[in-house]
């Protein structure tokens, strides 16, 4: 792993980094396939379960995410020496533990001090 | 150890007798991965507004919810427009590859024609619950909203403005070297932003709608 | 203090007006005076001497590495003086009240005061300092010319010196805040601190919080990007490996901190509900944020401070750290570890006994690699051959009080515990113990181990160990008192005292903060006397210490650009290898050197936005707005500059390196 | 655990000779089990600090330079055994000290009931705590005592052995509960409602105050707190009700205006739902209460019109139906929303009283059909 400036003449300088058409299609077809989807779900209410709509949506977003990071960031285990993959590793690691972290921090705080609390449980918890 | 222990005072430095732009070749590689670094932490700006939009999002103030208020098949266009911008830049690059510079410069502009246009329907959009009462004022939720919306659509903006700069760069200097790695950290930036917007409109729209 | 009006608005002045200047405040008209007669000698001085030009042509605008450290490490030192002015009212007002006495600070000036305190010492000394620290050294130790981006590394410096100059500016054109050095709503909100103390905070903090951020991807990229050929991961020295996780930790921590004041900045001015009591708003939210960049910045702080003691060690002992291996573990577990633990700052908000106590657990849990730390550099000792120098003083001085910071520490972390601590002058006492056992004394052993590698001469020994004996008795005697006077039931951040059962104690601790006092002027002295001698405390080799890493291997004051030839590296301290090999310089055959030139652009920038900061604290909206279209113009000015770097031609080196050859050879011949 | 305590205290003495250490010598049950942990958590860490301080003076005087006699080995820098200690040994320790956080972090937690009144008195558990409500003002404290109907400011006073409940809130920014002789502290926010189960085991009158700070006044922002025999108590509380005034909304708003050394005042009695006004930030009955926003909130919110009327949504949450009254009130609300639509007319200007006249219909009819449905 020397960084040494005489490695990877060719990186960033000829297509092979940059995709092709046929990878951009692909993440392109891709993409619009996993828009669409979570689109119909929602609007036409399709399954008629919230939970599972969103838990859905939530996957196919993800999915997508990671489409676009390989077909269109070209993000792959060996673009710059792997620093690219790391660090947008390290960064949903997180984001994770920022948002769950904080959901799960507020949400105890609002549970022990919410006034009207009890009541509202209630409510939530019926049908 | 035994091999290194041979070692003269010739092997601890380094003589750069190969070609003269290496010094700033390998520069060059750390403005990618620079920019790069930069995104991740831009990246963690929008995880704190995801955060706080997680937590303080269903706090309407008795006002109104997602589902009074958000226009799914508008915010549909405006994701296609911005999935069209993404592939458009995407011809651009592999037009810059080939070394057309008229190509690159035409799919930039398409590029931007598409993040203009989902600028407008923001715009719209905003302006339209603003214009509803609905304003960041009105409740933690529409705060946590409006700000997480508005400022990927700031980074949209300075993405738009920063296209019209490097269309100039392009028009001034043709396709050097170093125009050509912005044209590639634009790139990241617009697919950045792009891969941004798919955890909006999941995780705002579509989920807000829902729940 | 007679409020002056914040109300009122005016389209051209925003809310300025006369009656902004706290002139019924005897202790600011006096230090204004005194800033304002030093000012001017020092402007006038500057300017009698024809000196403005050489500071900007070489220093100003200088993209060299090595010169900006020098420049953060000078505003570190000034700010440091400042925060410490700070403290020592604190300790005498304490003090004074604690004895009976009405004091002399009302309530709206002292709190003021220990906001400045807080705040100044956290994001102007001990930031800069590190971040001065890790600009000068890693470069040299890595075998690198520069740091990746030399531009950027200089812009980063003027926007943290630009957020400097904002709190400065607090003092004396209108006021701080007044609400503690994290600023939690609702009592930074606007309605509950309708002064621009608030936003005078947030836009230094934003505008040098930017700086550090694109410092922190500068120095990460370095790291990656421009070691020497033959230094892998394993092979840096292990300042290198806290820089690297240090530098991550900015890049990825900064930016919750400039989204959460942003957040605090939109309620503030556009009224908006994110951490406000109603509508919906919830200010626990925004601790629960500022906390999750505050706790990793303990760690930007104390993790390059550790890095430090790894290289002081093993050169002072003349021996080779211990566990270097389980040295970059620990430190890369800390980093990540750091993420997690966040919410031991608020156990007593209310969260339940599941959440409290997985976040007390955590914290612990990073007690283990950081005793890990402790033991090597305890192993490093262990048949060694000690030089008791200044920076092995400091060290050891450091290995004795850290500890009792640490345990300390995780004391805070059991909730039970800390219900009964938190808020505290137990709380006090513990972060002023890492801090000052940690990250202040190896910021001076730093600075007196680097010292001669950035001039050329050593810092004279006496009065670097007046100053540690000072600062270490100091640290005791105003902080120990303290510790006790928590476990009395004494909170923080009080100015007036219902009784004066605490006198004694608060009587102590302000003899300590006097010694303090003493510890840095004598560090003063020790720079001035330093100076005056600096040809008897030449050093002419390069390697004053004996080291083991690169830096020593270049000459004092390293040539502009570090090393004539690129060094290969083949083990763990390198220099040492070389030195052990009977490594000799190279004097002939010299090639053209890349470099970037130096530029203004960074200095002009930061000074804009400076004033955007100013126009936006006085909410000076027009002035704001053409700042603001300047910054983007100028920013896009620059990226039409592609004329940015030259080649050094060999001549020019060869020169710079004969007259080195010449200096060793006159050292040589005179032993 | 209680026998360290001396010696704990011993050993400090040199330091602290003369002086009360509260925290370390409480006189409530639950800041001693909070003292005991500190002291327990203490001596585990010693058995790796003190050893680390001692080698460290002992490494640094033996291999000091001079010394010539000292081995010196310059190649010594790696011993898998002594990395093994070095890591396993602040583990095991950190092992320990992680079970006993678990366990006193639950065993301690403010909201739980008293599991005892002290290590030799077991608690009653027929007894119900005596509530004390505390609202963090600027800069002063309202104690108000439901039971006895009375309110105090910054003073407070519970007879000894008798668990009790603080329901703890604020009027204004983050404040902190604390007296140090009685049990830890927990913070106090608006909106929101912290509570401490707590005991006081000896008579005597204690510092309370704000620990976390909070303005201008905050240093004077302390109060004392009494431990009283239950007749001491008796006569506090009747000496309490012969105050000049009573507390209503009005005395209470004029109350929390900012001021600072609020001397100790009584109140003869309490309006009977000041307390839920308080927390739910509507004492002002301009403002709608957080317990029926939130409850709208939690059954998808108020409605684009509910930016303007807020007020109408009042009482919703003690409603005995809350989802139907807001289906009721969203329906009619939309017939008028469609009626404006028509004449186009901003909502804002909508005639509130047409809305809150639907609104008293709409809760008449949920109110009948539910006495129908009984």
């Amino acid at each position: 792993m020397t960084a040494s400036a005489h490695s990877n003449h060719e990186d960033g300088h000829h297509g092979e980094g940059h995709g092709s058409f046929k990878s951009y299609m692909i993440g392109f077809v891709l993409s619009v396939v996993l828009t669409v989807i979570p689109f119909y779900l929602v609007m036409g209410d399709i399954l008629g379960n919230a939970i599972w709509t969103v838990a859905i949506v939530f996957a196919l977003g993800a999915t997508q995410m990671i489409v676009h990071i390989y077909y269109f960031l070209h993000v792959t285990s060996q673009a710059e020496e792997g620093w690219l993959a790391m660090s947008i590793g390290f960064t949903v690691l997180l984001v994770v533990i920022v948002m769950t972290g904080s959901i799960w921090v507020m949400f105890n705080l609002q549970e022990n001090m919410m006034p009207g609390h009890e009541q509202i449980e209630q409510i939530r918890s019926l049908p | 150890m035994s091999t290194e222990s041979a070692l003269t005072s010739e092997d601890f430095y380094v003589r750069e007798t190969h070609h003269d732009d290496d010094g700033e070749h390998h520069h060059e590689t750390g403005t990618m991965l620079g920019f790069w670094i930069y995104l991740m932490s831009d990246c963690l700006i929008f995880g704190t507004l995801f955060a706080t939009y997680a937590v303080l999002g269903r706090n309407y103030a008795a006002g109104p919810s997602p589902a009074d208020l958000f226009e799914l098949d508008l915010i549909l266009i405006s994701t296609f427009l911005l999935l069209f911008s993404s592939i458009t830049y995407g011809f651009s690059v592999l037009r810059m590859d080939m070394g057309d510079l008229k190509g690159t410069q035409i799919w930039l502009i398409i590029t931007g024609l598409f993040g203009a246009g989902f600028l407008y329907m923001e715009v719209l959009e905003f302006s339209h619950l603003w214009h509803l009462g609905a304003t960041p004022m009105a409740s933690a939720f529409l705060s946590s909203f409006y700000t997480l919306v508005g400022t990927h659509g700031l980074h949209v903006l300075s993405g738009c403005i920063w296209l019209i700069v490097l269309l100039a760069q392009l028009q001034i200097h043709g396709l050097t070297h170093e125009n050509k790695r912005r044209v590639m950290c634009l790139s990241m930036f617009w697919h950045f932003l792009d891969l941004i917007w798919i955890g909006v409109f999941s995780f705002v729209y579509l989920a807000g709608v829902l729940v | 203090m007679a409020a002056a009006d914040y109300s009122r608005w005016d389209p051209v002045f925003g809310k300025l007006g006369w009656d902004i200047f706290p002139l019924n405040e005897p202790v600011v008209v006096a230090t204004f005076v005194g800033v304002a007669v030093g000012g001017t000698a020092l402007l006038a001085a500057l300017t009698y001497f024809r000196l403005w030009g050489y500071l900007w042509k070489e220093w100003f605008t200088s993209i060299d590495h090595k010169k900006i450290g020098i420049m953060y490490m000078v505003l570190a030192i000034v700010m440091l003086v400042r925060g410490f002015a700070d403290a020592l009212l604190m300790r005498i007002q304490q003090a004074w009240t604690a004895s009976g006495g009405a004091g002399y600070l009302d309530a709206h000036h002292y709190d003021q005061i220990f906001t400045a305190h807080g705040m100044i010492m956290i994001f102007f000394v001990a930031m800069p300092f590190v971040t001065g620290l890790m600009n000068f050294v890693m470069p040299l130790q890595i075998g690198a010319r520069d740091v990746a981006f030399p531009f950027l590394n200089n812009f980063s410096f003027w926007l943290t010196t630009s957020g400097a100059v904002l709190v400065m500016i607090s003092l004396f054109v209108g006021e701080f805040a007044t609400t503690g050095w994290l600023a939690y709503p609702p009592l930074s909100g606007i309605e509950f601190s309708p002064s621009v103390g608030v936003d005078y905070y947030i836009w230094a903090l934003q505008i040098a919080g930017i700086g550090t951020t694109l410092s922190g991807i500068n120095l990460v990229v370095t790291i990656v990007k421009v070691r020497a050929p033959g230094m892998t991961y394993m092979r840096m020295p292990v300042f290198c490996w806290t820089t690297l996780c240090t530098n991550i930790l900015i890049v990825a921590t900064f930016p919750i901190l400039t989204a959460t004041l942003a957040l605090l900045t939109l309620d503030r001015y556009a009224g908006t509900h994110f951490f406000t009591n109603d509508l919906g708003g919830s200010p626990m939210m925004y601790v629960n944020l500022i906390w999750i960049w505050g706790h990793p910045e303990v760690y930007i702080l104390t993790l390059p401070i550790f890095g430090v003691f790894s290289e002081v060690v093993p050169t002072f002992t003349g021996k080779r750290l211990f566990g270097y291996t389980s040295m970059v573990y620990a430190t890369a577990v800390i980093t990540i570890l750091s993420y997690i633990v966040w919410l031991h700052h608020f156990f007593t908000m209310g969260a339940g006994a599941d959440v409290n106590s997985f976040f007390g657990i955590t914290t612990m849990v990073i007690s283990i690699p950081t005793g890990a730390k402790i033991f090597n550099w305890l192993f490093t000792l262990y048949k060694g051959r000690i030089r008791f120098e200044v920076p092995m003083m400091w060290t050891i001085g450091f290995m004795l009080t850290f500890v009792i910071g640490g345990m300390t520490g995780v004391l805070l972390a059991v909730p039970p515990a800390d219900f009964v601590l938190h808020n505290s002058l137990f709380l006090v006492a513990h972060f002023h113990n890492v801090i000052i056992g940690g990250v202040v004394f190896g910021i001076f052993a730093a600075m007196t181990y680097w010292f001669p590698k950035a001039f050329g001469f050593r810092l004279a020994p006496f009065w670097g160990k007046v100053s540690f004996w000072c600062w270490l008795i100091g640290f005791y005697l105003a902080f120990m008192p303290l510790y006790v006077l928590g476990l009395m039931g004494v909170t923080r951040r009080l100015s007036q005292f219902e009784d004066t059962i605490y006198a004694g104690y608060f009587f102590v601790a302000l003899i300590g903060a006097l010694f303090i006092a003493a510890g840095i002027g004598a560090f003063l002295l020790q720079i001035f006397v330093s100076i005056r001698d600096r040809e008897a405390l030449k050093d002419t080799t390069g390697d004053p210490w004996n080291g083991r890493t690169l830096e020593w291997s270049t000459s004092s004051p390293p040539p502009y650009y570090n090393f004539a030839f690129t060094p290969r590296v083949h083990q763990i301290d390198a220099w040492w290898h070389m030195k052990a090999e009977g490594f000799k310089r190279p004097l002939e055959n010299f090639e053209p050197i890349h470099m970037p030139k130096y530029t203004s652009t960074g200095v002009i920038l930061s000074g804009i936005l400076t004033v955007m900061g100013f126009a936006l604290v006085w909410h000076i909206w027009w002035l704001a707005a053409v700042t603001f279209i300047i910054t983007i113009a100028y920013s896009i000015d620059h990226t039409f500059n592609y004329d940015r770097d030259y080649y050094v031609q060999p001549d020019e080196v060869a020169e710079i390196e004969g007259n080195r050859t010449k200096l060793l050879a006159a050292e040589g011949a005179a032993q | 655990m209680r026998n360290l305590k001396p010696i704990a205290i011993l050993l400090l003495a040199p330091v602290v000779s003369g002086c009360n250490l509260v925290v370390i010598n409480p006189s409530g049950d639950i800041a001693s089990q909070q003292s005991d942990l500190i002291i327990y958590s203490t001596i585990l860490m010693l058995i790796v600090v003190l050893p680390v301080m001692a080698l460290t003076v002992f490494f640094a005087l033996k291999y000091r330079a001079s010394n010539k006699s000292a081995k010196y080995e310059p190649d010594w820098y790696h011993s898998t055994s002594l990395e093994i200690v070095i890591w396993t040994v602040p583990m095991a320790i950190i092992l320990c000290l992680a079970g006993l956080t678990w366990v006193a972090t639950h065993r301690l937690e403010p909201y739980n009931p008293l599991r005892r009144i002290s290590s030799e008195i077991p608690i009653d558990q027929s007894v119900e705590p005596m509530v004390i409500q505390a609202i963090a003002m600027d800069w002063k404290w309202l104690f108000i005592y439901p039971e006895q109907n009375i309110a105090v400011v910054n003073e407070v006073a519970a007879p000894v052995n008798r668990p009790v409940k603080f329901e703890i809130t604020s009027s204004t920014v983050m404040n902190s509960l604390y007296i140090p002789a009685l049990a830890g502290q927990i913070y106090a926010m608006a909106g929101m409602q912290t509570e401490l189960n707590a005991v006081i085991n000896e008579e005597g009158s204690y510092n309370g105050f704000s620990a976390n700070y909070s303005g201008a006044g905050f240093s004077q922002m302390h109060f004392k707190f009494h431990g009283m025999s239950e007749d001491g108590f008796d006569s506090w509380v009747k000496n309490v009700g012969r105050g000049p005034d009573d507390l209503d909304r009005k005395a209470f708003l004029q109350l929390d205006q900012p001021s600072i050394a609020h001397p100790v005042t009584y109140y003869t009695s309490v309006e009977p739902d000041l307390w839920d006004a308080i927390i739910n930030l509507c004492v002002d009955r301009n403002n709608l209460c957080q317990d029926d926003m939130m409850m709208v909130d939690a059954l998808g919110g108020g409605g684009i019109e509910g930016l303007f009327l807020r007020n109408i949504f009042a009482g919703i949450c003690s409603s005995d139906d809350p989802a139907g009254l807001l289906a009721k009130i969203r329906i009619d609300r939309e017939i008028a929303d469609a009626k404006n639509k028509a004449e186009n007319i901003s909502l804002a200007e909508t005639d509130i009283n047409a809305l809150q006249q639907i609104l008293a219909l709409s809760r008449s009819s949920t109110a009948g059909e539910e006495s129908q449905a009984n």
